[in-house]
């Protein structure tokens, strides 16, 4: 007998029915409402939708699941026009219940991403097309929680009815699923391959190739082999950029923006940063030209403001530049010379060579740098030790969606998730408060003012902004990906030829 | 080719291997010849290249270091020297077979008996092998091939290599030393085997041995062997009634013997030790050992042949008897040893009968056995020595004797302390604590320790103030007769006899009140055996110490000691004054002993 | 075991061939061969800092992945910094590094080895039961573990490898003295009156020295192979730190554009390795020979 | 024999229970917190309180390690921080592959090291140059030679997949072993079996050179040591070609220190599993312990310690038996 898949055509490498991407390492649970990495986000958002999305290419919001949406003018109700020639994979047609379920499973599941439904007060359906959402105050970015890239996603009937179980089918999630995308989850074998199968039903325009396998190819070296023997066709990302150069013909680099950003943490608890003299110092040590430059080649570019590009028009500049005497001038009031710079683990490296970049730029001004690489586990338990954490952190951020707040309340605020090292400022809290409620208009201004208070407050430093650095075959087209989704291409659109 | 002619033809033998250290001239022109179904003796010192002429006419020379040979070695027909090595393979074992030395060596260890016996004759059924264990006297011989070597005693282990040897009907076998490692009794009833079977089927044997009595119990023809010659042939009466060679005579005259004692007088020895192998040799090797060598040794080589005689002497029978007198004849008086040490000498009065230097009574020593499996209840434990009353009178000197495993290193060992005795005392009289002499002397010295300083240890445990260490060292390293360069080396760096010394010295440095020796000279050849007995009667007259003397070797026990004590299975059976003992042995264990010991009957004691 | 055998036969079997007087112990050109790149590597690592053109962590101002030229002799890894001379210092730092653990390893276990051995019955039974835990445990994983669990740092992966290296040198040490206290001389230098430390000390311990040298070099090469592994796993020295183990794993993502940025630290590796393993082979066959010729 | 297997087995239950202690004290000794990585970044510290509360992270030591005794007596090896599977249950589904490699390699570095040791043990010049090659090859490390292998045996001959356990035009059976050979055997699909012995290759031998390094050498050495024995000697003497006398009787009774070594590399090869499982996307328990070190999943690396752990204690036990078989005399002792 044989064991070959029926179709012996998918064999042969680079054809049309297969596409083969490489992951670095597991994704956690294919299941959104518990997902909230980075890795793994092709799993996700090729099998479910939420009522937004990105367009391709930019930071707007454009339709997806909803055809419409509505909000009041106290901005507390929204109001979702759904599409009704929606079926979920395992059969049944989506209706504003099932929309409703899945939201109210996030909630249940009570998993990191269900803050995004925290506000909601209630959620009902006015018919089968009609779903509506009242929060409980206003917020304002509820539009980008949509549309985010771990905002809640609609879960169809297998996880929520059939095989709810007690844990709201949480087991179920972990190898399987039911949404409403291009492609459906038909195979999930931890450590080895993911197989997403083309949705033939599907509402909007269907998948090119028919298979996606992700396979987990931990060693980039190997990636790297196999796609340019053609056994491989879109590595996502963590290809030293270094490399890029030596790829040979036969494989194209795409370089495409995204909200990811380097960043260093200075711990303001502790000497020597607690004096914000010889934080400021920082500004005229750190060559951030340099940094991206030889950290990223060029598929980094030095960050021009707080914000992620594009999300707030306007916003100060950031002042760095280098200046050996102010920056040993500064160094010379610190209490201590001794620091710890931390970088989270990365696969390319990238955050430790910028890590050793700046240690060599620490030392000029004449600090004593020891580097250590920590993993995020470790990260997250800095905050409760303030005095044995680290002086120094490097780490590449993301925003969940492109609105200012996004970025800003999670990393600066005192509570924030990414803040890690335990940054206080208590204008910025309350900035961030007002301005979550407040119009556009109105709240732009208070978000500048948090920049320019990040900036004088020297307590983050904003290095680069990182690209999506795809490297594929140059037989594929179609790409198409959007900058709020780090690490992704849209499987359904690329296509082999033409 | 077959039949008439010798089955081995050794002419002119030179093996010569390259070593680091120069050439070492193992063989050097020997010439040696077997007729079909004789059995022939090859005797001599240690390094005399016996081994390497039995290895050479079996064609397994060590490859490393590479042995040069030159001259004939024919093995009924086919020169082994010339020979390609699949023909000498095909030889072994049909032609030539081997019996080795140290019968648990050489059997293969994860191997069933029956199968290297079965293998060793090309094949055979369980039957025939069980019939060839039976022929060499193996009892229950279809359930002893199941075994493996390890679960045989070392004669029975022996035999089995015997079986092998037989398997395929050699026309020779070469048995190197097949009894030195086994027990008296043993020995005797093996070698008996090896000489019946030979002669029974005719096979020629070539027996290699250092003990002139082991070759007089079963041999035709005796060969001696010095310094990689043959230096003297002839029928065993011949050779053992008449030696021409004086080497021969010294080596006759070494032998302890049942019917001889040294008290007061010395054993003779054979002063000095064979030349370097590494040296080229002129005229008679022998010569610088030799009480009867003058100008004319040195000049070119004497043989003699006459019939069945042969012989490399200068002045054939110049020498009947060995002179009286051993190496120590200048150093008996070791003044310093005896100066009295105020920490450990004895208190001695005058007048006063003095105290035994060690009393045993009852004494028993139990071995625990360990559990068959982790929850088993422990086995009863094996007794080892079952309740021994035994006196070493102050300055007397005390033989033990009996067979493997009858408990004599226990004992000892529980006289000395190294063992608690499960029950009974050990009381020791007074004086310097006991010490000890082992069999293995080269095993007893701590390896990386020169003499000098391992010596003065011993002085520092007895509080000798460190300005007198090192005369104390030197004096006693001259009363056991080592060179004062032996204070700086190293163990390794002395010959086997030296290192009996040695450790001798370091014994009597201060001289103790009971200096026990558990089988001090088995490991040394006789010339140099005799040397160490005689300076161990030496040294207990002159410094007054008891001796307690271990040993398998009845002839040696008469030699130094005024009384005997025989063992058997932890019990003391018999226990008589020497002569007493020899003369009018009582236990029937001791008669067999008695019985077994190799003794040269036919040989008139050279006058 | 039944029937003890008697170890005699003539005394010639265990002194034969062996000049009389003859010095010491690692004599042989076998050894001295081996000692050549040992003695060059030695120097090279007490003068590394002046032989190496930069520092282990300065930047060669030809640039960042430079291929090796005369300017950079086995070029510049990704952020300029000078491979050769980064090399030379990770020679040092890898040496020091083996040579901390093994001589950790070796005290540890030796001290432990040494007790067992010299005082048998219970003291033995526990020492040894604890060491065969150890040694019955897969020492790479163990190692991952303890280092996963006390995060990474050269401090802690070396205070991981030791923890799991000592048991082979008690096992070893234990062994010898254990076989050495049964022999006759310790025997005799009992009844001689030597004090039981310094009979440990004297005459038992230094008889342990051969076989551990052995192990001792042999174990060179492991365990900067050892290293190396760790750092690909990121369990290694944390950089900028030029071990190169870690310069070798963190360098693997260029091996295709830049390939002597892995390759020159393995071959170093390797070249190190060679070196202890050539001596500790010679010192191994030298000993092997003294013991049974 | 019997009462040898008993005494064993008791040393091996008294080494697993070690094994679980030494886990246990690493487990109290980790610096991140598991309650903390478990309920996640944006958790409050009220919420981490209670997941450590339910972890029982609060009680004293003592009573920590009896539930945790207790916990591993019933195969309760907590839950994965990162996949948020029972760890039980992850290390179910990675460990038939990396018993299939390992067993593999075994096997290979067994065979490699003896046919290599009888190699070198034939000593003269061609066993020196063999013995240089075989000590420098020794010196790379694994992932490297890993890349190696792949870049000449995959990229430039084209005759080897690069990685993974089987091409994904495949269908993977679902057991019965979920050692893919021995399914793809059962099942009765050959073109399974010959891909998936490929995929086997290049991996197998990666981790198993330095073994089998290793056992060449001390297979030589002990070779060696056996040839200057009597018996060898009295082989010869009967006759028998120099084949016999090497296969039948130096080489049983120089297996013992080869076969100890070959356990003791088994060690060894389950730390490389890490590295080697790494390179060639091997979906086995080395890739599981590579990511969860990446993760700080405490659980899933203590886990799989405990399970590497046991699988080499219980190797090692075989490998003892063997031991004792191949030479009688410690049968008895
Ligand atoms: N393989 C060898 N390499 C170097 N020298 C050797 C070798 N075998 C023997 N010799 C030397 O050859 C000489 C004769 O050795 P041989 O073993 O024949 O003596 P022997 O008479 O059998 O002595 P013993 O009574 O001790 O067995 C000795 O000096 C010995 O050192
Ligand atoms: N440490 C020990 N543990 C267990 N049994 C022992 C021990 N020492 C000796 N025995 C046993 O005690 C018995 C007597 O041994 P011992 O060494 O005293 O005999 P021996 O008369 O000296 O024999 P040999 O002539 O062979 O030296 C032997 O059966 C031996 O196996
Ligand atoms: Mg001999
Ligand atoms: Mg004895």
């Amino acid at each position: 007998g044989s064991a070959e898949k029926t179709d012996s055509a998918s064999s042969s490498s680079g054809d049309s029915k297969t596409l083969r991407i490489p992951y670095l390492a597991d994704m956690s649970v294919p299941d959104p409402d518990v997902f909230y990495d980075i890795e793994g986000n092709g799993v996700i958002l090729s099998q479910y939708e939420g009522l937004l999305k990105y367009k391709a290419g930019t930071l707007d919001i454009e339709p997806n699941l909803a055809t419409e949406y509505e909000v009041s003018d106290d901005g507390k109700t929204y109001t979702f026009t759904l599409r009704d020639d929606v079926t979920f994979h395992s059969g049944p047609k989506m209706t504003c219940d099932s929309v409703k379920a899945a939201f109210q499973r996030r909630v249940d599941v009570d998993q990191a991403p269900a803050w995004m439904l925290a506000d909601v007060k209630s959620m009902t359906c006015e018919n089968a097309t009609t779903f509506v959402i009242e929060l409980k105050n206003k917020v304002t970015p509820f539009l980008h929680y949509m549309a985010s890239s771990w905002g809640p996603k609609v879960v169809g009937p297998e996880a929520i009815e059939t095989n709810a179980g007690d844990d709201f089918g949480q087991t179920f999630l972990e190898t399987k699923g039911d949404g409403t995308g291009p492609y459906k989850l038909s195979s999930f074998k931890r450590g080895s391959a993911y197989t997403l199968t083309k949705n033939a039903e599907y509402w909007g325009t269907p998948a090119n190739f028919e298979e996606v396998i992700l396979s987990i190819t931990p060693d980039m070296g190997t990636q790297r082999l196999k796609l340019e023997k053609g056994d491989l066709d879109v590595i996502l990302h963590g290809f030293p950029a270094s490399e890029l150069e030596s790829l040979p013909d036969s494989v194209t680099v795409e370089k495409q923006d995204s909200l990811l950003r380097l960043i260093l943490y200075v711990n303001s608890n502790k000497a020597p940063f607690n004096d914000p003299a010889v934080r400021a110092g920082l500004q005229s040590t750190i060559d951030t030209n340099q940094l991206v430059e030889q950290g990223y080649s060029d598929t980094a570019e030095k960050s021009t403001g707080i914000y992620p590009p594009g999300l707030l028009p306007g916003e100060p500049k950031l002042p760095y530049t280098p200046d050996p005497a102010k920056a040993k001038a500064a160094a010379d009031k610190a209490k201590t010379k001794k620091l710890t710079l931390a970088y989270s683990a990365d696969e390319s490296g990238v955050q430790r060579r910028v890590g050793e970049l700046l240690q060599a730029q620490l030392k000029t001004a004449g600090y004593d740098v020891t580097i250590k690489e920590v993993q995020l586990p470790t990260v997250y338990g800095w905050a409760e030790n303030l005095e044995e954490a680290p002086d120094l952190a490097i780490m590449t951020n993301t925003p969940d969606g492109a609105h200012p707040d996004l970025w800003a309340s999670i990393m600066f605020s005192s509570t924030g998730g990414l803040n890690f090292l335990g940054a206080k400022n208590e204008k910025i809290d309350a900035n961030l408060g007002k301005a979550i409620s407040l119009p556009p208009e109105e709240a732009d201004p208070l978000y500048k003012e948090i920049a320019q208070e990040v900036i004088d407050d020297n307590k983050f430093f904003l290095l680069g902004d990182v690209k999506n650095v795809f490297v594929m075959q140059d037989s594929l087209t179609g790409l198409s990906n959007t900058p709020a989704y780090p690490w992704l291409v849209d499987f359904a659109a690329l296509k082999r030829g033409e | 080719m077959t039949g008439t002619g010798p089955v081995l033809d050794v002419q002119d033998l030179h093996v010569t291997f390259a070593s680091s250290g120069g050439d070492v001239h193992a063989v050097r022109g020997a010439s040696l010849q077997i007729a079909p179904g004789e059995v022939v003796g090859l005797v001599g010192e240690s390094g005399s290249g016996k081994s390497v002429l039995g290895l050479t006419a079996l064609g397994l020379l060590p490859r490393k270091p590479e042995p040069r040979l030159e001259g004939v070695v024919l093995l009924d027909g086919l020169d082994m020297i010339t020979a390609t090595d699949e023909d000498m393979r095909a030889r072994r074992g049909t032609d030539i077979s081997a019996v080795f030395q140290d019968p648990m060596g050489s059997l293969n260890p994860s191997m069933r008996i029956g199968a290297q016996v079965a293998e060793a004759a090309g094949g055979a059924t369980d039957e025939e092998v069980a019939e060839m264990l039976a022929a060499t006297g193996i009892p229950e011989p279809e359930h002893k091939a199941r075994a493996y070597p390890h679960e045989l005693s070392g004669g029975l282990r022996q035999r089995v290599m015997i079986a092998m040897a037989l398997s395929r009907h050699p026309k020779l076998i070469i048995a190197d030393e097949p009894t030195t490692a086994l027990d008296v009794t043993v020995q005797a009833k093996v070698l008996d085997l090896l000489a019946a079977a030979s002669r029974e089927r005719g096979v020629a044997l070539l027996l290699v041995t250092h003990d002139l009595g082991v070759a007089a119990r079963i041999c035709d023809r005796i060969a001696v062997a010095y310094a990689g010659r043959i230096v003297e042939e002839g029928t065993a009466a011949q050779l053992l009634q008449q030696p021409h060679h004086p080497y021969t005579v010294g080596l006759l005259a070494s032998r302890p013997r049942l019917d001889g004692s040294i008290a007061g007088g010395d054993l003779p020895t054979l002063p000095g030790r064979p030349p370097d192998p590494r040296l080229p040799l002129a005229g008679c090797a022998f010569a610088p050992r030799c009480p009867a060598a003058d100008a004319q040794c040195a000049g070119p080589l004497a043989i003699h042949v006459n019939g069945e005689r042969r012989n490399e002497c200068h002045h054939p029978g110049v020498l009947t008897r060995w002179p009286e007198g051993g190496p120590h004849a200048g150093r008996r008086d070791p003044i310093l040893l005896k100066a009295p040490n105020p920490v450990v000498a004895p208190a001695m009065v005058r007048g006063v009968p003095p105290e035994p230097a060690v009393v045993v009574r009852g004494a028993v020593r139990e071995f625990e056995r360990p559990k068959p499996f982790p929850f088993a209840k422990r086995p009863a434990p094996f007794t080892a020595v079952a309740g021994v009353d035994l006196e070493v009178p102050h300055a007397g000197s005390v033989a033990i004797v009996g067979e493997s495993g009858s408990g004599k290193s226990t004992l000892l060992r529980m006289i000395v302390g190294l063992l608690e005795p499960t029950a009974g005392d050990v009381t020791l009289g007074p004086g310097a604590p006991p010490q000890m002499i082992f069999q293995d002397a080269g095993a007893s010295l701590t390896p990386w320790m020169p003499i000098g300083k391992q010596i003065e240890e011993r002085l520092a445990a007895l509080d000798v103030p460190s300005s007198e260490r090192g005369a104390r060292v030197a004096a006693t390293l001259e009363a056991v007769g080592l060179p004062a360069e032996a204070q700086t080396a190293v163990p390794r760096a002395l010959s086997g006899g030296q290192r009996q010394r040695a450790a001798i010295a370091r014994a009597i440095a201060v001289p103790p009140a009971l200096l026990a020796c558990d089988e001090p000279v088995s490991a040394l050849d006789v010339s140099l055996a005799a040397q160490v007995l005689n300076l161990l009667c030496h040294l207990r007259e002159t410094l007054d110490i008891a001796l307690l003397f271990v040993t398998h070797d009845l002839a040696a026990a008469r030699a130094v000691a005024d009384e005997v004590v025989v063992m058997q299975r932890g019990e003391i059976v018999e226990r008589a004054a020497t002569e007493d003992l020899f003369t009018d042995p009582q236990h029937p264990y001791t008669r067999e002993l008695l019985a077994a010991v190799p003794e040269i009957h036919a040989m008139a004691v050279p006058a | 075991m039944s029937a003890i055998t008697r170890v005699g036969g003539p005394a010639s079997r265990m002194w034969r061939g062996r000049p009389a007087l003859s010095p010491g112990a690692l004599k042989g050109e076998t050894v001295w061969h081996a000692l050549i790149p040992v003695a060059i590597l030695s120097l090279v690592i007490l003068i590394a800092p002046v032989l190496a053109p930069y520092g282990g962590t300065d930047v060669n101002p030809v640039g960042a992945l430079q291929s090796p030229s005369p300017d950079a002799w086995f070029g510049t890894d990704e952020i300029g910094r000078d491979v050769f001379s980064r090399i030379l210092i990770g020679i040092r730092t890898s040496w020091f590094a083996a040579l901390g653990v093994i001589l950790l390893g070796t005290i540890i276990g030796g001290l432990i080895g040494a007790i067992a051995g010299a005082f048998g019955g219970k003291v033995d039974m526990v020492l040894m039961r604890i060491t065969d835990l150890f040694l019955s445990l897969p020492a790479p994983v163990l190692a991952i573990a303890v280092i996963a669990a006390m995060g990474p740092s050269l401090r802690n992966t070396l205070i991981a490898l030791s923890i799991v290296w000592w048991p082979w040198y008690a096992r070893i040490v234990r062994g010898e003295v254990r076989a050495l206290a049964a022999r006759p001389h310790a025997e005799a230098a009992q009844l001689a009156g030597v004090s039981r430390t310094r009979l440990v000390l004297k005459h038992l311990l230094p008889g342990a020295a051969a076989p551990v040298i052995v192990t001792m070099s042999l174990d060179v090469g492991n365990l900067i192979l050892a290293l190396a592994g760790l750092s690909f796993i990121g369990l290694g020295a944390p950089p900028p730190a030029p071990e190169l183990g870690a310069m070798s794993a963190r360098g693997l993502q260029y091996l295709f554009g830049h390939p002597w940025v892995p390759i020159a630290p393995a071959a170093a590796v390797a070249l190190l390795a060679l070196a202890a393993n050539l001596l500790g082979d010679a010192i191994n066959r030298r000993l092997d020979q003294r013991t049974t010729r | 024999m019997g009462a040898l297997v008993l005494r064993r087995f008791g040393a091996l239950l008294a080494v697993l229970f070690g094994l679980a202690c030494i886990v246990f004290v690493l487990q109290t000794v980790i610096p991140s917190d598991p309650a903390r990585a478990m309920v996640g970044a944006n958790a409050s510290q009220e919420a981490v309180e209670a997941k450590k509360a339910e972890l029982g992270y609060d009680d004293p030591l003592p009573q920590q390690f009896t539930q945790y005794l207790q916990r591993l007596a019933q195969g309760d090896l907590q839950s994965s921080l990162r996949t948020r599977n029972e760890v039980t249950a992850d290390l179910r589904e990675f460990a038939p592959a990396t018993f299939e490699l390992a067993f593999s390699a075994f096997v290979l570095a067994v065979a490699m090291g003896l046919g290599l040791g009888l190699l070198l043990a034939g000593g003269g010049r061609a066993g020196r140059i063999i013995r240089i090659f075989l000590i420098g090859g020794a010196s790379v490390p694994a992932f490297l030679t890993g890349l190696l292998l792949i870049l000449v045996f995959y990229s430039w001959l084209g005759i080897l997949p690069a990685s993974g356990r089987v091409g994904d035009n495949f269908i993977v059976p679902d057991g019965p072993t979920n050692l893919l050979v021995v399914d793809s055997i059962i099942g009765g699909t050959p073109d399974l079996t010959l891909d998936a012995l490929k995929h086997l290759i290049l991996p197998a031998l990666t981790l198993a050179l330095l073994p089998a390094l290793a056992i060449a050498r001390t297979l030589s050495t002990s070779l060696t040591q056996v040839e200057r024995e009597d018996y060898v000697r009295t082989a010869r003497s009967k006759g028998l070609t120099e084949r016999t006398v090497l296969l039948k009787h130096a080489l049983r009774n120089a297996s013992g220190p080869a076969l100890t070594m070959s356990g003791l590399q088994v060690g060894l090869m389950l730390g490389g599993v890490v590295v080697v499982e790494r390179i060639f996307a091997w979906p086995g328990i080395g890739l599981y312990i590579d990511q969860s070190i990446a993760y700080s999943d405490f659980p899933a690396i203590t886990g799989a310690t405990l399970l590497l752990g046991t699988a080499y204690v219980l190797v090692n036990f075989f490998v003892d038996l063997t031991q004792a078989w191949a030479d009688p005399r410690i049968r008895t002792v």
